[in-house]
């Protein structure tokens, strides 16, 4: 359980997610996206949370953003695209940095100054999780999956051909 | 028993102008005259022997209760009554009545059917309300009666529908009766409210144990209602103008009943009257006024029934001087006399203008009493007893006794004997130039036409109560408990002196040219001394400027009040209605102007524009840009966290 | 059970009613009438047996007690006399508009509701209950006027429901502090009459409950809405109006002044008689100068209803009597006259005087049935009104001698636009409108004969009437402490 | 598992249950089928709501609370769920409809009951993950650009809320919410974050600019579970939220600002809306105000106003989004005229549903302005009471002018369009509701004052 | 200033990147990712909070978050798929509804 190490792989994390944000071209964003993702994993491990620091790199890191990957490698962002968007990003940035920066300062005096409460800090098993979350917590896995499931009819309908009737009703 | 005969009297007239005015059975023209004579004359029929039987002591006073009401603890109970007023009143009516039905059976036959059945239906009801007016033991039935008497005289003066001017002659006696009938109802109540109780015998003397100021007050409204009713001096103009009505109507209406009614009213509160000595006075000198006016007046006309009307005004007028002379008895004897000349003059003079060709302007007369000799013979005996021919017409008993009592009543009275004197001379005058005019041989073609039996039976009648009335008088007077007045024999020949003179001035008014001419061109007097011009000026033209500004009629209220129908021509202007709705818009444009879902839409789209000024900034604000929402959240986000954070210092 | 059957009975009824028209021809016009005739009867029947103490029936069940509102309904003489007359308008309306076929269904559900609401406040005790049926009844005369009158009849709609729903705040503000301030929350009129306010407090109440009735009566200032609302209304509309409408700000006025402020109401009674006394002269010089008969006739009934005011605030037992009588003969007097104009206008088009005349020639009967109303209006003696009138000048006789004096002034006056009115219609030569005018059909000779009868018969015999109010005045007048002088 | 908690948790798994075998269903059966295999589930979950209301609690776990708040919540989810169903068309929201208006129903109920930060979130995300997948059915330009602002908004409200626990979980070591201890800044600021994502949900200013776009765009079902199902569940958090927590200032303070925000602006911006269902949408920003309003003010009636508002304001908007629904989502006001006339129910439904919005007397509307304006009295607190008065004036005015349009007479006599079985059932329900608990609001009343403690 | 205060404060700060990244960004894509940068901000403060206090609820809320970030990206792509072919992928095209 190295605290150091956790809050180096966050900020390293914290970086990446910075550059990821502001970078013109997807494809770099989306690399960024990536490493900040695998280093917050090394920082799940770092706190010896290993089951959620594997699931992070698996799933998270790997399928979620492979995903992004496959859709982005499918669309030609091309370099007309990317110099449109340094465009578009040039002048639109000052107002949402500012008012978003609105929140930083309370975030780190208040966060940072605020006792936290000694805790005694233990491992988290992933049998422990398991037993949670098939025991008490079984509502909320159940919920998940409903969740899973709407996010997948809404996939599914988009992605079906366009059935008779309704290609009347919107001919594009 | 004999009692509940008396409430039968009124009933069959009631129930002839039932029939007659709903006409439920369609009746043709012989049946319709035939049900209007026996319901006008039953009356009489059933009268007369509850009358003789009176007279003759055979049967005493009597009250026939109808039925009662109760006000909360008020017990009002509603009579009729027997009494020596109501015996000679009812019995003078029901005579006179009979004999216009009869004489208008004959006049009206010219008339459509309809008219015919609408005319005798009034004809009966005005002779129920004469008759329970006289007959009414109690307040309620008195004025019931004497309204209803109002009611009838102005669909009878304004019968002939088509002309306006019947109209407007029916209207002005309904109004100027209607102020007297105020008044009188106004004394009515609160004699009630003294006596809490209706009947007569106990208003009477409630009246007389009232307090000073309340019972002059009461004495003086009666009196107006009299003044009113009967047309004497200051509500007089209507009469003359009510001269448009049918003959019939004017006979019996305008001459014995409805205008002596006041007589009656008076006579029947002569206690009241009597108990305070100055409205005593102001009657007797009132009556003497008019009758001298009436006089005058009469002389100065061209047309025959005018003639009559002011003869009727003035003949009242001594009988008021009777009642303030304190002897209500001869009052009522020179009533009973007057209703039978007066009415026998109208019917005969309504004979003698058929005659002479319709009209009836005196100098259409002229040779008509070769024509129709029984009817100029009548009018001349009734013209004798209106002039108070000595010794032989009944019109002479009555008006000496008029003096007589003038005489005793002390030296007030004996001012207002001379006048009376001068009134009786000048009642000669006009009284013969009808007679003598229907003498002189026709200007040019000779008048034809004819006189039927049914027309000139009640004028005989009549002619004979004229001249031997004179024995009533003495009786009446004892019957209403006066003395008859003896004034010695100096007064006596003084007032036959006044009748000769008045018949020699006649003769030489209507035979002297010039003075001939000088009563044609006597234009003020004939037109009563503009006094009904003057009541126009002052009166009636002012109400109606004063209705015609709140009404708006002049324009000038209801143009600014914007749309809507006040701004057309007409009825609408009412101030103070439209100043409500004025307040009303000024006060929504200025506090309630947004909220009022309201037709005045001009508040509403002022009141709509600020907030839609304000919804368009909202909606500006809803720009649709997705990252301008994404804003709106950090913004908000921003604002709550340092909130957060900030409520954590204190 | 009887009273809420007087409300729920018509109101349901204008239901049935709506539907009618698919079961055959004509239909709605025999329901509304077996309606009325049923409410009627259910009144009759429990008027009779009703107990004989102060209220004939007591109907009391709470029905939002969270909120303190219960259904208190109770009937004494006053109302039953009230109830008959509107199940008998009812009745007369249905036949008046035998040839309206515009919508006919939903015009008798509303005829049936106008008579619902009116029952509703002419029986509720309950404050609040009293005050939603006082708005609602708004509503159906709203639609009467607004979709089925002619000429300007949306002016005249908005004019009629903007007057009495702002005079109906001033009733709700004082319902509702009332309410509110009762130590329980309640709107029982019984427990809110002990509530023992201060005199200003109750002279500042009374003057709202005062402006809903006065705007209802109407009395001048706040009767501008009554000439409009008469002439653009249809004539079952106006019947309703004048007869029915009116008579509950009278009720209003009779009933809860003295119940709930009687030393306000003793406060502010001389400024009423003023009011009342002027908007007796007023009334009656405006009816003199109008060209419209509906618009004289609406201020005539202004002048009636200030007698009536006048008589409310004497406070003496004759001023109520004749305040009662008064309620009642102009019910008559005034909805007969209305039918009759209503019938012109459908034979000639026009109301407007100067185009009118000679029907005595063309229609005898319609000239009959005039002349009896035209002698009701000018409060002839043996007519209902005038025993009103005299009562009311009686009364005034006791209390203060001017007011009299302006009340028999209107005597005087109201002779002048009486024989306007009928010289205007029934007197002179047919003009090119009534030339050709068929009389009255049965189906309006009978409502004018029931309306003729009603008026003559208690102005004859008015023992029935007077006795019928003598509870509900001397209850008006116990409070004031006056009792019979 | 005592056996009291096995009905207590019967209606989630109910819930579920309709969600799973609407799905399954889906491509075999014609839609109206499945939609009645949906609702039958859904309608036995009310019943064993509404019959348990009385009932001890029984808690099957500590994620989900039984006390009668969440029994009422649900009951009202769910009853919304089962309306919704009933216009729920193939054409609009394709065959994934049913399976989806359940799914939302089952995130209604969840939320309803969520007293741990885990059901929370998840109820919350249950309830807008299915509107946005609706919102896309349509595939029409409009429908997915309003699913992707929901989706991208509600995204970040998502994390907001998240945010927010990880700040409580922090400060205070447990997830359940009345554990929370509020006194360091890190639970404030954890506190802010919370009530910023129930804002999003809530539709609260300024975080309500999703809702007007969704409810114009997306099929009428869309916005009805925003309007419905979703103010419920996520008032009744609120309400659990403010009632667990010992008055903290950031909390009122916050819902004071949103709501009174929201009063204004929505009113305002609806006061010139033509379109019927931006109109709705503005109006419910409005209502979410006025709830947020009493949850600020607090006070002992703040618990039955929340739920008599939100129980009479339920009916009313999916009455009318059943109309909106039949009439297409471009109805402008015009469209509107003479409704009663050429669809006698649907023109009734929809008059009634805007009286009890506007909160008129006829209509149960009326009884939740008088608790809302009794209670805003009662406590004394003048500047929302002038800011609610405001807000229902500006109401009417709106509310009225869509109103009275229905009554007025057609130009030209529209033909007679026949409703389905279902529509006509649900807006027929719905007027019944709406009107005889507007005339006599006792059973709602009592109701109310039981479930609460 | 424990290790937890740093990492929660980290795990904002990503968060409030992400925001950053949606309020700024145009185009569709980019959004979508920050938008994951968002949710992976809370998922650290779980963790970090869950081995602070020894309590695995930090990791069931951190798989919970990982399911709505699955549901998410499917959903996300699948919008920005299709509405690529109309408004060319950039956010601010998409304004039909608005007022």
């Amino acid at each position: 359980m190295s605290w150091g190490l956790a809050i180096w792989a966050a900020t390293v994390a914290f970086g990446a997610a910075i550059l990821a944000v502001t970078r013109p071209s997807a494809v770099h964003a989306l690399l960024l996206l990536l490493a900040a993702l695998i280093s917050l994993g090394v920082g799940f491990f770092a706190m010896a949370a290993n089951f959620a620091g594997a699931i992070q790199l698996l799933i998270y890191a790997g399928a979620v953003v492979a995903v992004f990957v496959f859709v982005v490698m499918t669309i030609d962002a091309g370099d007309e695209a990317m110099a449109a968007e340094r465009e578009l990003l040039r002048h639109a940035w000052r107002w949402p940095a500012l008012i978003v920066g609105l929140s930083v300062v309370p975030v780190i005096f208040g966060i940072g100054g605020g006792a936290m409460g000694e805790g005694d800090p233990a491992p988290a098993l992933a049998s422990d999780l398991g037993l949670l979350m098939f025991g008490d917590w079984s509502a909320a896995t159940e919920l998940i999956t409903l969740l899973l499931i709407a996010g997948m009819l809404g996939v599914r309908h988009l992605g079906r051909k366009l059935g008779p009737r309704l290609r009347e009703r919107n001919p594009e | 028993m004999l009692a509940y005969l008396l409430l039968l009297v009124p009933l069959p007239p009631l129930g002839g102008f039932l029939l007659l005015a709903l006409d439920p059975y369609r009746l043709d023209r012989r049946p319709v005259l035939a049900l209007s004579l026996a319901a006008g004359i039953a009356p009489l029929v059933l009268f007369l022997p509850l009358a003789i039987a009176y007279f003759t002591g055979a049967v005493g006073d009597m009250i026939a209760p109808a039925f009662t009401l109760n006000f909360g603890q008020y017990e009002v109970a509603l009579a009729m009554q027997l009494d020596p007023l109501s015996a000679i009143g009812a019995s003078t009516v029901t005579v006179v009545a009979s004999c216009v039905m009869i004489y208008a059976a004959d006049y009206m036959s010219g008339a459509r059917v309809a008219d015919l059945r609408r005319f005798f239906a009034l004809m009966n009801l005005f002779q129920a309300g004469m008759l329970s007016m006289v007959l009414a033991a109690d307040s309620i039935v008195f004025f019931l009666g004497w309204e209803l008497m109002g009611l009838c005289s102005f669909f009878l003066i304004s019968y002939n529908m088509t002309s306006p001017r019947a109209f407007a002659a029916g209207q002005k006696a309904f109004v100027m009766t209607r102020i007297a009938d105020a008044a009188l109802l106004a004394g009515l109540l609160l004699l009630f409210l003294e006596a809490t109780s209706v009947r007569m015998d106990e208003l009477i003397p409630a009246g007389l144990a009232a307090e000073e100021s309340r019972a002059a007050i009461i004495a003086v409204l009666l009196l107006v209602g009299a003044l009113g009713k009967s047309a004497q001096l200051p509500f007089q103009t209507w009469l003359p103008t009510a001269m448009a009505g049918p003959t019939p109507v004017s006979a019996l209406l305008h001459s014995a009943t409805m205008v002596a009614a006041g007589a009656v009213l008076l006579a029947r509160f002569a206690p009241l009257i009597e108990a305070t000595p100055g409205v005593a006075a102001a009657t007797a000198i009132a009556g003497v006024a008019t009758a001298l006016f009436g006089a005058l007046c009469a002389i100065a006309q061209t047309d025959v029934k005018r003639l009559l009307a002011y003869s009727s005004i003035s003949q009242i007028g001594y009988m008021l001087l009777a009642v303030g002379m304190g002897a209500p008895g001869v009052a009522m004897a020179h009533f009973v006399i007057h209703a039978f000349f007066k009415s026998l003059l109208f019917m005969a003079a309504g004979v003698l203008s058929h005659a002479g060709g319709g009209s009836t302007a005196i100098e259409k007369l002229r040779g008509t009493a070769y024509v129709a000799p029984i009817s100029f013979a009548t009018y001349t005996v009734g013209a004798a007893a209106l002039a108070g021919f000595p010794i032989l017409s009944a019109g002479w008993w009555s008006k000496e006794a008029i003096l007589g009592a003038a005489v005793e009543a002390g030296p007030f009275g004996q001012f207002l004997w001379l006048v009376a004197l001068g009134g009786a001379a000048l009642t000669g005058v006009y009284a013969y130039r009808p007679v003598l005019c229907a003498l002189r041989k026709p200007l040019h073609d000779a008048p034809k036409g004819h006189e039927s039996w049914l027309a000139v039976a009640p004028l005989i009648f009549l002619a004979i109560m004229s001249v031997l009335g004179g024995y009533l008088v003495e009786p009446i007077i004892h019957e209403m408990g006066g003395h008859a007045p003896h004034a010695g024999l100096g007064i006596e020949v003084m007032g036959a002196l006044a009748a000769i003179t008045g018949l020699i001035g006649s003769v030489a008014v209507t035979f002297i040219p010039s003075w001939n001419a000088r009563i044609k061109r006597a234009r003020r007097l004939r037109a009563g001394m503009q006094m009904d011009a003057i009541y126009y000026a002052f009166l009636v033209r002012p109400y109606r400027r004063i209705v015609r500004l709140l009404s708006g009629r002049d324009g000038r209220l209801g143009k600014h009040i914007g749309e809507g129908p006040e701004a057309q021509e007409g009825g609408m202007g009412d101030p103070v209605g439209t100043a409500t709705v004025v307040f009303g818009l000024w006060l929504a444009r200025v506090v309630t102007a947004p909220f009022m879902p309201d037709r005045f839409d001009t508040v509403i789209m002022r009141g709509a524009r600020e907030a839609q000024r304000a919804g368009l900034w909202t909606r500006r604000l809803q720009s649709g840009r997705l990252r301008d929402y994404a804003l709106g959240f950090a913004l908000g986000l921003g604002v709550l966290v340092i909130l957060g954070w900030g409520m954590t210092w204190g | 059970m009887g009273l809420s059957l007087q409300i729920l009975l018509p109101f349901f009824g204008g239901l049935a009613v709506l539907f009618a028209p698919r079961f055959g021809r004509d239909y709605e016009r025999y329901g509304t009438i077996a309606v009325m005739a049923l409410t009627l009867l259910v009144l009759i029947f429990s008027a009779l047996n009703g107990d004989s103490g102060r209220w004939l029936q007591l109907v009391q069940a709470d029905w939002a007690p969270s909120f303190g509102i219960q259904v208190l309904l109770a009937m004494d003489g006053l109302s039953a006399a009230m109830l008959a007359i509107s199940s008998i308008l009812g009745i007369v309306c249905v036949f008046i508009s035998w040839e309206v076929t515009h919508r006919s269904a939903m015009y008798h559900a509303v005829i049936c509701w106008t008579v619902a609401a009116a029952n509703g406040v002419f029986l509720a005790f309950d404050l609040l209950v009293f005050a939603f049926f006082w708005e609602l009844m708004i509503i159906p005369a709203f639609l009467l006027i607004g979709l089925w009158g002619h000429g300007n009849r949306e002016h005249a709609a908005m004019k009629f429901l903007v007057f009495n729903a702002v005079a109906g705040l001033g009733l709700l503000a004082a319902v509702f502090w009332m309410g509110a301030t009762a130590p329980e929350i309640t709107f029982d009129a019984f427990v809110l009459s002990e509530a023992g306010y201060s005199t200003p407090v109750q002279v500042i109440l009374l003057l709202g409950f005062a402006l809903a009735f006065m705007v209802k009566l109407p009395v001048p200032p706040f009767h501008a809405w009554l000439p409009d609302a008469h002439t653009q209304a249809p004539t079952a509309g106006s019947i309703l109006l004048a007869g029915l409408l009116l008579k509950t700000g009278a009720y209003g006025l009779f009933r809860f002044p003295p119940l709930l402020f009687p030393e306000g109401l003793m406060a502010v009674a001389p400024y009423g008689m003023a009011l009342g006394a002027f908007g007796v002269v007023y009334g009656a010089i405006l009816a003199c100068g109008q060209v419209d008969a509906k618009r004289l006739i609406a201020y005539t009934s202004i002048a009636h209803m200030s007698i009536v005011l006048m008589g409310v605030c004497g406070g003496v037992h004759f001023a109520l009597a004749g305040a009662g009588v008064e309620m009642i003969a102009h019910a008559f007097s005034s909805s007969a006259l209305f039918l009759l104009i209503g019938a012109l206008q459908h034979r000639t088009g026009t109301r407007d005087l100067r185009e009118l005349g000679g029907l005595q020639k063309t229609a005898p009967a319609f000239a009959t049935s005039f002349a009896v109303f035209f002698a009701a209006a000018l409060a002839m003696p043996g007519t209902a009104n005038f025993l009103g009138e005299a009562l009311v000048i009686t009364g005034m006789f006791q209390v203060n001698w001017a007011f009299a004096a302006i009340a028999l002034v209107s005597l005087v006056v109201s002779v002048v636009y009486a024989t306007r009115l009928i010289g205007a219609i029934v007197f002179g030569k047919p003009k090119s409108e009534t030339a050709v005018f068929e009389d009255l059909k049965p189906y309006e000779l009978w409502p004018i004969i029931a309306l003729g009868a009603g008026t003559i018969v208690f102005g004859l015999f008015p023992q029935v009437l007077i006795g019928w109010l003598r509870p509900a005045i001397d209850a008006a007048l116990l409070p004031l402490g006056v009792g019979a002088p | 598992m005592t056996d009291g908690s096995i009905w207590s948790v019967a209606p989630l798994v109910l819930l579920g249950l309709a969600a799973i075998l609407a799905m399954v269903l889906a491509p075999i059966q014609p839609t109206p089928r499945v939609r009645i295999a949906a609702a039958l589930p859904m309608a036995l979950a009310v019943i064993i709501l509404l019959a348990r209301l009385g009932a001890p609690e029984a808690p099957v776990s500590m994620l989900l609370a039984d006390d009668g708040m969440a029994r009422l919540g649900s009951a009202l989810a769910a009853a919304a769920g089962l309306g919704i169903l009933s216009f729920t068309r193939t054409i609009c929201t394709g065959r994934e409809g049913p399976a989806l208006v359940a799914i939302a129903a089952a995130g209604g109920v969840a939320l309803a009951s969520a007293n741990h930060g885990a059901t929370l979130f998840l109820g919350l995300e249950l309830t807008t993950l299915p509107m946005v997948a609706l919102a896309l059915m349509p595939r029409t330009e409009a429908a997915v650009e309003a699913g992707y602002k929901l989706f991208l908004i509600a995204g970040v409200g998502a994390g907001a809320l998240l945010m927010g626990l990880v700040f409580g979980f922090g400060a205070s070591g447990s997830l359940r919410l009345d554990a929370w201890s509020v006194d360091g800044p890190v639970a404030a600021i954890g506190l802010a974050f919370v009530l910023v994502g129930l804002s999003v949900k809530f539709a609260l200013v300024p975080f309500h600019m999703w809702s007007p776009d969704l409810f114009a765009g997306a099929p009428a079902p869309v916005g009805a579970i925003a309007g419905s199902i979703s103010k419920v569940a996520v008032a009744i958090a609120a309400l659990r939220i403010g009632l667990s927590l010992p008055a903290p200032e950031i909390w009122t303070l916050g819902l004071l600002l949103a709501g009174g925000a929201a009063v204004i602006l929505g009113n305002l911006a609806a006061l010139r809306q033509d379109n019927l269902l931006r109109m709705l949408g503005y109006s419910s920003i409005a209502h979410s105000g006025y709830i947020a309003l009493v949850l600020s003010v607090g006070g002992e009636l703040m618990g039955e106003t929340v739920l008599v508002y939100v129980a009479s304001y339920a009916p009313a908007i999916v009455a009318a989004f059943a109309v909106a629904g039949l009439m297409g989502t471009g109805t402008r006001l015009e469209d509107l005229r003479g409704l009663a006339w050429s669809r006698p129910l649907a023109g009734v439904a929809l008059g009634v549903a805007l009286l009890s919005m506007a909160g008129l007397p006829p209509a149960v509307g009326f009884v939740a302005k008088i608790y809302l304006f009794s209670t805003l009295a009662g406590e004394a607190a003048w500047g929302p009471l002038v800011i609610a008065a405001i807000g229902s004036a500006l109401g009417f005015a709106y509310y009225l002018r869509f109103a009275v349009r229905i009554f007025t007479a057609p130009r030209q006599p529209a033909p007679r369009a026949t409703l389905n079985r279902a529509d006509a059932v649900a807006m027929a329900a719905s007027i019944a509701l709406l009107i005889t608990l507007g005339l006599y609001p006792e059973p709602l009343t009592s109701l109310v004052a039981a479930s609460l403690p | 200033m424990t290790a937890l205060n740093i990492l929660l404060v980290l795990s904002a700060g990503l968060f409030l990147a992400g925001l950053f990244g949606v309020a700024a960004r145009r185009t569709l894509l980019m959004q979508l990712i920050s938008l994951e940068v968002m949710l992976a901000g809370p998922a650290l403060g779980f963790i970090a909070a869950g081995a602070h206090h020894g309590s695995i609820e930090g990791s069931a809320m951190f798989i919970l978050v990982l399911g709505l970030a699955a549901a998410e990206v499917a959903l996300g792509l699948a919008i920005y798929l299709h509405m690529r072919r109309a408004t060319g992928g950039d956010s601010d095209a998409a304004t039909r509804l608005r007022g």
